[in-house]
Parts: C-alpha cells; structure tokens; sequence
C-alpha cells in the first residue's frame, strides 16, 4: 500500500479526502441556497422572515455526521442549515420557502417552520428558546420507550437568557435523558452583543451549573465541530444523559433581511469573514492537493444545478387550495397518530 | 353468575376520586400514559387527585416536576411527538400563564405549521376557579380565556361521569385537549356507573329539560343553574339547563335548538364578563339564533376584579343563584 | 411673528415616526421615563421605532435588554412602584405569552390586592397582528385576548394622531396600560398637527358619518372598514365607521348610539374569533341595543387558524375588504 | 467600668443583651402569631391559604436587622415573618387576615398578599418566583433615581427551579442593581425535596455563576443570619449591587393547612425541631444569664397581649362594603402617584 507522508493507508486517505469533500459540498450547499433564497427574497419569490445561517454552516454540518438516522433534531427559525444537513431535499425546502403545497409544510410554515416527520425534523420553532423543552420532551420519550436515540436541539446564545432554557437543562440533568444541546453562539442576539445579554459570557458554564458536561468548540472549523460533536454524542448515546456543546461562531449577514446592521463594525464582520468556515475547509483540502480545480468547478455546478432544480421545482409546484385553509388545525379522523 | 355491564353495581365516590379513577384506568390501559406535574407524586397532588398513584405506578409513569411551567409544559408537548401520551399537570390555572407560550405558540400551533405532520396527542389538566377565598393571584377562571385558542380543545368537566370519562377521550384526542377541574367540586359526591361508557366531548349535554328560558353554564356554574332551575319551577317557571362541557369547540346546535324552544337565554360564566366564553355564545346567538330570541340574551359573569380575599366581596364578585333566579324572573315577566 | 399652536404648520410622517416622536416627547418630557426592551437600544428597534433614541438619550433611557420577556417586563413593574415611568416593549404580542403571568398576575391584580395602596403606572408597548407572512408563531392579534383582564387597560392606536398621541395619555394614566401596534401600520405616512392634542382614551371615535349600517372597527382593520364604506358609498350605502381605539375599557355609548341611528352592525376584528373582542361587543350590543336591531349583528374576523405562511392562505384567513361590503350589502338588503 | 470575663464593657454586654432578647422576642412574636393563626384557621376566622414560617424565623429576623427603614421588602405567600419582623403593625396583619376593611390591604390580600406602603413593603406574592423581577425593577429604580436604598427580596428553594428567577438574577448582574436575594432554602418545595427540584442543590452557585456575590447561612441562627445579612447589605448599598443570601431551613409544619405530610419523615421534622431557632436563641440568653425566668414570662405576656390586641381588633373591624368591591381595579381619579 502507498503510504503518505502522514503514514496513512491510502484507503483511510480517500477516505478522508472524501469526507472532507462531502464536508464542503454540505457547506456549499446551504451557502448557496441562502444566498439564492436571499436573491428570491429580493424577488419577491419569498417573504416573511427569512434568517440566514451565512458564515455559520460549519456547525450543522459538522454536528449532524455524529447523528444517526433514527435521531432526531430540533431548530430555530434559523434552520435552513439544518435541514438541508439533515437531508430534508432541498427542493421540498424551497417549495416551502415559496409557499406552495409542495413545500415540506405545505406552504404553511415557510423559512421559520420546517419540518418533516419521515426524517424526525421538528422544526423550525420562531419562538426563542422556545425548543428546548420540546426537545427535552422528545428525548424523554426515547428514554421511557427504552430506544436508543439522541435528540438534537440547536439554539442560540440569546436563547440562553431565556427562563425556559434553564428550565429545560434542569430538567434534562434532573431526568438525564438523551440531549444534545447545540449553542450556536454567534456572539449576537438580534443586535444585542453577547456581554449585553448574558452577566455572564460563558454559555458552556451554564451547563456546568446544571451538572450537564459540556465543551466550546470553534463554530468556524467544521472537523472541530464534527470531532466534538461525535464525542457529544457518544456520551449522550451510550451513557443516556444530556451534553451540552456550544459552538463560538458568527453569523455573516444581518439577522434577518430587515435588520441594517447598525449594532456591530463593518471591521468586525469583515475578520469574522476571513474565518470563513467554507473558506478554510476548501483551503485544507487545496493543500493536500485533494481537489482539482476541475473537481471543485464540477462541484460547484452541482450545487448550483440542485438548487436550480429546487427553484425549478418550487416554481412549478401548486398552490394549496383556499378551501384548505382551516384544514390542520385538528387532526383529521382516522388521520390520528 | 351473569355480571353484565347493566348489572354492575354503581359506585359512590367523590370528583376527586372519579379523576384519581381516571387517571388509573388510563395508566393501565396504555403504557405510554403518564402523569407529570408539581407535586403529583410525593405530595399526592395538589388537591390530593393523585394520591397513591406513584406508589402503585411508579416513579416513570408519576413524575414530580420541578416549579417550572414552561419548561414541563413543553417538554410534554415532546414527549407526546415522541410517541408517549403525556397527562401534564398545572396545579391550577392561575400557574399556567407561565406555560401561556408553549400551549398557544407550540402545542395549538404545531400541527398546522408542519402542515399536517405532526399532531400533539397532549393531554393537560388544570384547576380552575374562585369561592375559596385565595384571592387575585388564585381564583382564576381562565378556560374561557383559553378557549379562543385555535388547536386545542377545551373541557370542563362539571359531573362525576364527565369528570371519570372525559381523560380518556381526550386521551384518544390526536390534539392537544386542555381540562380544567374546578376545584370546588373536588368534594362533590355521588353515585356513578362502576363501568363508565365512553364520554363524547362533542356535544354539550340538557342536564334539565324546560320550556321557558335557556339557562347556558358549564361546570361549576351548572349546579347554580340547577339550584335556580329548582326554585324557578317552584313558581311556575321551567328552565332548561345546559352544560357546555365542552368550551372549545363549542357545540352551537344543542344551544340553538334550546332556545328555539324557550326564546330566552341566561349564559352564567365564572369567568370575567368583558371577553368572556358567555360573550361568545351570545355573540353566536345573536348570530344564528336572533330570530328565535323573545328578549335579549343575559349573562351572569363574575364581576371584573382581580378576586379579593374576604368572602362576602368574593361571593359578590361570583355569579349567584340569586341573581340567575332573578333575571330570569325579569326575562320572562318584563319587570323585577 | 405670532407662531401660535393655531398656525404650526402639519407635519408629514409615517406611524412608524409618530410613535418615535411620542417616545422622544415622553422622554423628554419626563425625566421618570424610560424605554426598555429586546433590541430597542442598538439594533434601534426591531421595526425601527426607536431607531437614534439611544445616541439620543443614553443607555440609562434606553435600555436593550436580554431575551427574557417574564423578567423585564416584570422589572419594569417595580420599576414603576419604585417611581419611575418605564415604557416596556415587548417586540410582539406573539412573545408577550411569556410575560403572560407577570402581565395578568401582578401588573393587572397589584392595585386590587393592596387594597389600593400601590398603583403600577407602566406601560407595555407590543407590536400585534398578521400579514406579513410571519407564520404560526408571529402573526397573532391578540389585543383583544388581553382585553379579558381587569386591572389593565388596552389601547390600540391607529392613525397617526393616536399613535402619536397615545402614549402620553398611558404614561399619564396611573394604572398598566398595553399599547398595540399593528405593524402594517408603521409604513403608514400622513400629516398631522406639529403640536398634537393630548389624545383622549376614554372614548372611541367615528371616522366617518353614516345612516345604514355602523362598522365596528379598531387598529388596522379601520382602514379596511373605511375602504369598504368608500365603496358601499358608490352604491348609495352610507356606512358608518366606529374606530374603538381602547379595547379596554371599551366604549359602549358611542357604538350604542351608532347603533340606535343605524340599526345595523357589523365588527371587523383581525382576532381569531371565538372568544374575541368582537363576541363581547356583539354581546354588549344584544344586551343594550336589541331592540334598535333591524337584523343580527355579525362579525367578520381573522379564521381559526394558526396563521398560515402562504399569502394567499394568510389573506384568505384575515379579514378582507370584499367580505365587509358583501356582508353589509346583505345585511342591508336581505339578500347576497 | 466594670468589665465581664469576656472583656467587653458593661454598656456593649447590655446592648448585646438586649439586642440579642430583641432578636428572642421578634422570633416569638412570629411564632405566636402564626401558633394563634392557625388555630384562628381551624375556627374558620381565617380562611384561604395559609403558609406558615414556623421554623423559619430566624431569617426574617435576623436579615430585617442588616435593613433600613427606607429599603424595601418583597416577599411570598409565606410572609408573615417579614412583615411582622419588618414592622407591619400585628393588628392589621391579623385584621387582613381576617378579611377586614381595618387590614393592611382591607381584605382583599388575606395572608398571601400583605402590603404596606408607608413602610415599602412590596407583597406578599403567591406566584412562585414572581416577585424576583420586580424586585429586580425596584432597585433599578433606586439607582436610577440615585437613591441609596436596597430591595430585599425573600423566595425559597423551589422558586429558584423557575425561569423567571434566572431571568431575574441576569438582569439584576448586568444591571448591578442593589438588591439583596434571601433564599429560604426549606428544603422543600411543597412536598418536592430539592434534591427533585434541582440537578444541581447547591443553590449559591446558581448566583455565582452570574457573578453575583453570595454567601450560605445557616438559617436556623438568627445570629449568624443577622451576621451574614450585615455584609451582604453592606455590599449591596456601597458596591451598588446584588447580593444572593441562601439560608438553609426548615419549615417544621405543613406547606400550608392542605398539607397532609406524606412527603418527608416524621423523624427528619423531629431533628430539625431540636434546630428550633427561638430555642437556640433563648438557651444562649439564658446561659448567659441575661434573662430572668420573670422577664421571660413577661416577654411572653407582651407578646401574647399583642396577639390579643391584634385579635380583639380584627374582631371590630368592619367589613370591607360590598358596594365597594369594584374599587382598586383601577385607580380613582385623583389617586394617582
Ligand atoms: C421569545 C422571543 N422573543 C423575541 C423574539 C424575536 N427574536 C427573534 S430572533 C431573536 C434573537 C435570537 O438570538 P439568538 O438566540 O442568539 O439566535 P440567533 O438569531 O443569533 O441565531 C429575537 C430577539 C422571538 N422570536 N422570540
Ligand atoms: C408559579 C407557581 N407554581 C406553583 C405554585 C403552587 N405552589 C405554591 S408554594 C409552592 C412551593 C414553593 O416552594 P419554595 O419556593 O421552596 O417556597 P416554600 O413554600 O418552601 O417557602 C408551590 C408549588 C405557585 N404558587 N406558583
Ligand atoms: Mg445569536
Ligand atoms: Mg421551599
């Protein structure tokens, strides 16, 4: 067997550059849906609120390689990344951004609420902080029915000052049960800088309060997210208990298409941006010589061709009927669970 | 020895125990079924509706919570898409505006958002109610309130029957189903069927029939409404009485069809006036029934203060048999 | 030159400025009054409102607090004990379900439960309503719903003299006062005086004279009435346009003596239906105006849905222009 | 001057002495008090809830001596320690008690909702937690109006389960605002033992972590209370910030007159009797001989005559006039603050 300088076999290598690769393709992936949706927003194609997850990929990606199939996730409103991470198409993501009945929610949810059952996505909840019970519940489930799954729920560090935060990591430690709670600290709330929300900056000791283990990783390297999160899973996995993972990250473009920024300096966003998580993955992979600028061509082409289909897709998908207006508030007979 | 269902025996127990019964029958039924709240297990309940399950189920199936609405709240909202059943617990519903965001904003909303994907089967229990001089912070009447929520369901239990079989249909319930229990009528006693039938919350119930004036209530408030229906035939006057049982959805046609009957309404709500669950009936009244009304609708709502402490202000502030008996009297004879 | 109140020249603004123009005038005014809130002070406002008050006035007056809507709001009630005038904004009323307790469970009870010793003269700024495509979790109007409490008042501003005006009657007022602000409207743009009249509270307003029908309305729905009416005016139909402004206390006398001229009634409300502020007029109306009836009073509201993402389908939920005029055309003429 | 075998000059051993038989008479005061409630409630002159603090008194005592007149005081349902301790005048808590017009809140508080104003006393708020964040806005307030005085705020052990009182101790840190938490760890949240109500029972680290001064008292000796309550109020008024206070309790009856008691061991509210703050106090008095048998006796009549006092005066009070009930739920024109 060839070996490199690094001693690998050259299977493991392949491996590895593969992975990386697929690493970045997932990045790409949601970077350039969003900055299409962006786009489609400024068409008018989209509307509502649209939160854009730019600069913070690296941690949905990261983190859902320690997932397994069966788990399940919970997100904000800011969750295009985890959904299309998770494997929710992308097309059926976009149809829901439009609004259309082939969207994953039928066009009732839109960017802040999307779900889909067959995957164990639940959402896309707008409330802030308003998923961590949820979660907690979820996972208490899969501990009283004896099945060995992690529950996943991504939230912000604004979130953290939030009462049911506590609430929901207290009951998580008293009941141990299996929780992955993800802290995608960007470092803002809105406009509110993480000093002005918290009297204490330290998200990870919060968890620490509760007797909840705990690690801060940086949110802008995908293989130290991904690193971290397997073994955050391995724990809440095998040892049946809740972790808590907080990843230091930045979010690239305004809060939400209505925000002007005015709470922050260019300058600051501009060093966030040299640490782009996409950029230092492609860089990484450059350098081992792992991607041929043919390749990377290739596969930016293949990102662009999925999303076109997406939009394609959306574009060609129905409206629901406004007869169908009432339809989901309850449960349909025989519909049931 | 034929022990048929017709043959059995009825049982004499009070409204706590036909819920405790509830609770134990469904915990039986079905392994998914649980109880959490504050002080569920331990201490018995709140208002001792509990007592003696945790011993016979276990700590798993009865789960003491900490004091932290929101948060219990919500993880049931999970635990019930996790595929369990979960009966929340909210010691009484003055406690549950903290959990306000996760009933409105989670659990009436979720099915709708994912477009049909995931139903809450969530069960959650409250006390409600005054007349027990716990003044402003403690005797709310809030079901009312809560029933302008669309994606849940709102029952109100008034009789022991209803109080033993409404957990478990709303149990088989796909959605959210919110149960309040006035806790006054804990104490309550009587004789039931020791094999309830199935309660269906879609319709309210005639507890008594009549022909001269609608009286509208729900729980509690229904043995007011009884008591005033009483003294009423005393003079001559026969007053139907229906009890919602269900506050959300509200099931118009036994209203309509009372007072297509009767021509005359009274609505008695604990609740506050302005805004009120009686505001709605009468609106809907007004609606599809205006033709059939002899004299305007009434309602006999609580009065709209916070609830003072000492009893006589907080008996002023409720509605009264005496005053249901006298605005009938008005409605029906045009004076005092 | 004689520069007299009189002779100001009207200033040119959105409602967006007018509330911002209230809160500068409140805080300079007042040196007890101070603005506190998520994202009020850096970001200048979720919508904008506030945007330069903190370069203006400092950190000490505007206040950016952390996500924690039960906790600030509550220390803005003992903030006002303490003597001080705080304007809490919650950003929407969608959030203020976390604040639910502190709002209802304190705020509206504290005066009562003292025995009138301690008043709490705070006022709530939310932003409320749907349209926007905001979804289940961002497009409740639940004004309304808040309505219910006793103990707070409930104002709902919508031209550009009550939202500029507004604020300093609440500020003035010596008890909780919640002021709903639909977003749609803070694009709005017009003229108004540059030295605005203090604005009254206590009464709602016609907004326009007519003889057939009385259209009930508040907030944003107002403008939706008046379109309506412009158009019912082509047809030789003069509507009369109610707009509420306080939904607690509301006004009954001048929607009663719209009524005893028109005999007609219609309630645009962007709430859900059941139990909304709209059953409860209705229902004030079957109890003081029956006999001034020439048919029902009925109402046209948001549908009972979580709000919806898709336009079509969150348009189809509200209340529209053409809903108004073919149910009053009805209502006039006996037939669609 | 005559010196004793401790050292210290005879005036400062009197003042000790009387101070300390201060401290004794406050304690029994309480204790009396809420002894002749219940027995009030069992004859149906008090009704509602009742939530007794027997057992507990050394921590209103002790901590009212560290406070000033101008501070302010918010507190539970389970406030008739602070509001005897902190000067509300017996008779009108016993005639609020009762539900009459002569009651502090002319009968519409009844024992959960004391208030004075004249002497700040902020409730008497039976929503668990709820009166951390207005206690939080009343010292706001004083530092804003440059005022040098402190909030103390009294909640228990199971307050601190909710959201609320992590929102409360966030905003108070960020903020630094002057006020004094006193935690009533009674172990206990109604029948949930804390070990049920937090992953984590060390309940001073919860301040901690949000960088907020504390100290853990036992709270079954008013001296060290007293003590504590001196430097933490100390702090808050010069430092101009929050301090947390746990005190570590017990209530020996139950949670209130609903309470069956299935929750704890009769032998574990044994040896917390043996605890009992007044006995501790009396017996440290007596040993050092400050109390005669005759002033003890006399000490007790005193306070058993203002228990009569208060009694005799409930009695007379007039009721509160039905007419009146619709007052207070705004206020009348002309009140106005
Ligand atoms: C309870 C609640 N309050 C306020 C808002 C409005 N809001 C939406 S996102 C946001 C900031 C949340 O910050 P963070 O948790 O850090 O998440 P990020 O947006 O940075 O990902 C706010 C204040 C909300 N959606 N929910
Ligand atoms: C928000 C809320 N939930 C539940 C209750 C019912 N309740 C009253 S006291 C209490 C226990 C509180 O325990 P803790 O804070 O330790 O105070 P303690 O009674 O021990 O002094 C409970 C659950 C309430 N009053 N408020
Ligand atoms: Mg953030
Ligand atoms: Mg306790």
């Amino acid at each position: 067997m060839k070996k490199k300088s690094g001693g690998k076999p050259e299977s493991i290598q392949s491996d590895t550059s593969q992975h990386l690769i697929e690493l970045l393709r997932q990045m790409l992936r949601i970077r350039r849906f969003e900055d299409k949706c962006a786009e489609l927003y400024s068409a008018a194609k989209i509307r509502g609120f649209l939160h854009l997850y730019n600069g913070e990929e690296a941690i949905a990606v990261g983190v859902m390689q320690a997932m397994q199939p069966d788990d399940a996730i919970v997100a904000t409103y800011r969750e295009h990344g985890q959904a299309l991470a998770w494997g929710i198409p992308m097309k059926t993501v976009m149809a829901e951004m439009y609004g259309k009945q082939g969207g994953c929610c039928r066009g009732r949810g839109g960017s802040m609420h999307l779900f889909d059952k067959e995957r164990r996505f639940y959402g896309g909840n707008a409330i802030v902080g308003g998923g961590l019970p949820l979660a907690v519940g979820l996972a208490l489930a899969d501990k009283k029915l004896g099945r060995n799954r992690v529950t996943c729920c991504f939230f912000g560090d604004g979130a953290a000052a939030e009462g049911e935060f506590h609430e929901a990591l207290n009951l998580a430690a008293l009941w141990q049960v299996p929780v992955l709670f993800v802290c995608e600290n960007n470092q803002y709330a809105m406009g509110t800088a993480l000093k002005y929300s918290h009297s204490n900056p330290n998200l990870a000791e919060k968890a620490d309060n509760y007797g909840i283990a705990n690690a801060t990783v940086d949110g802008m390297d995908v293989l130290a997210v991904e690193a971290a999160a397997h073994k955050a899973v391995d724990i809440v996995r095998t040892e049946v208990k809740p972790f808590f993972l907080e990843c230091i990250t930045y979010r690239f473009r305004a809060h939400s298409m209505f925000d002007p920024e005015f709470y922050r300096e260019k300058a600051e966003v501009e060093q966030w941006r040299e640490r782009c998580p996409i950029n230092t993955l492609f860089k990484t992979i450059q350098e081992k010589g792992w991607l041929s600028d043919t390749e990377w061509n290739q596969l930016n082409q293949e990102v662009d061709s999925e999303i076109a289909a997406a939009i394609a897709y959306a574009e060609t998908c129905l409206w629901e009927p406004v007869e169908d207006l009432t339809r989901f508030v309850y449960s349909e007979r025989g519909a049931g669970v | 020895m034929n022990t048929s269902i017709q043959e059995a025996q009825p049982i004499h127990l009070t409204y706590r125990e036909a819920v405790r019964e509830a609770l134990r029958e469904a915990l039986r039924k079905d392994d998914r079924v649980f109880l959490m709240g504050e002080d569920v297990g331990r201490y018995g309940g709140a208002f001792g509706v509990s007592k003696g399950l945790l011993q016979e189920f276990g700590s798993d199936r009865i789960m003491d919570t900490p004091l932290c609405e929101s948060g219990f709240t919500g993880a049931g909202i999970g635990a019930a898409l996790g595929g369990m059943r979960p009966i929340v617990e909210v010691m009484t519903v003055n406690f549950s505006l903290l959990a306000a965001d996760q009933i409105l904003n989670t659990a009436a909303t979720y099915l709708h958002m994912s477009g049909g994907l995931f139903n809450v089967p969530l069960v959650i229990r409250m006390g409600t109610g005054g007349g027990k001089q716990l003044a402003a912070q403690h005797s709310h009447s809030l079901e009312g309130w809560y029933a302008h929520i669309p994606g849940i369901k709102v029952l109100t239990p008034a009789t022991l029957e209803d109080a033993r079989g409404m957990l478990w249909t709303a149990l088989e319930d796909p959605d959210p189903v919110l149960i309040f229990e006035n806790t006054l009528l804990y104490t309550m006693e009587g004789d039931i069927s020791a094999n309830p039938e199935p309660v269906d919350i879609d319709r309210a119930k005639v507890r008594r029939a009549g022909t001269d004036v609608t009286l509208i209530s729900y729980s509690a408030s229904l043995f007011k409404a009884l008591d005033a229906a009483e003294t009423l035939a005393q003079e001559g006057i026969e007053a139907e009485v229906i009890d919602l049982r269900t506050l959300r959805p509200l099931d118009d046609e036994t209203l309509l069809t009372s007072i297509a009957k009767t021509h005359r309404a009274v609505i008695i709500d604990e609740g506050w006036r302005s805004g009120s669950i009686s505001a709605e009936i009468s609106a809907r009244i007004m609606e599809k029934g205006f033709y059939d009304l002899d004299v305007p609708v009434e309602r006999i709502c609580a009065a709209e203060v916070p609830m003072p402490y000492a009893n006589h202000l907080e008996q002023a502030a409720l509605p009264q048999v005496a005053t249901i008996i006298q605005t009938v009297k008005r409605m029906v004879t045009g004076h005092d």
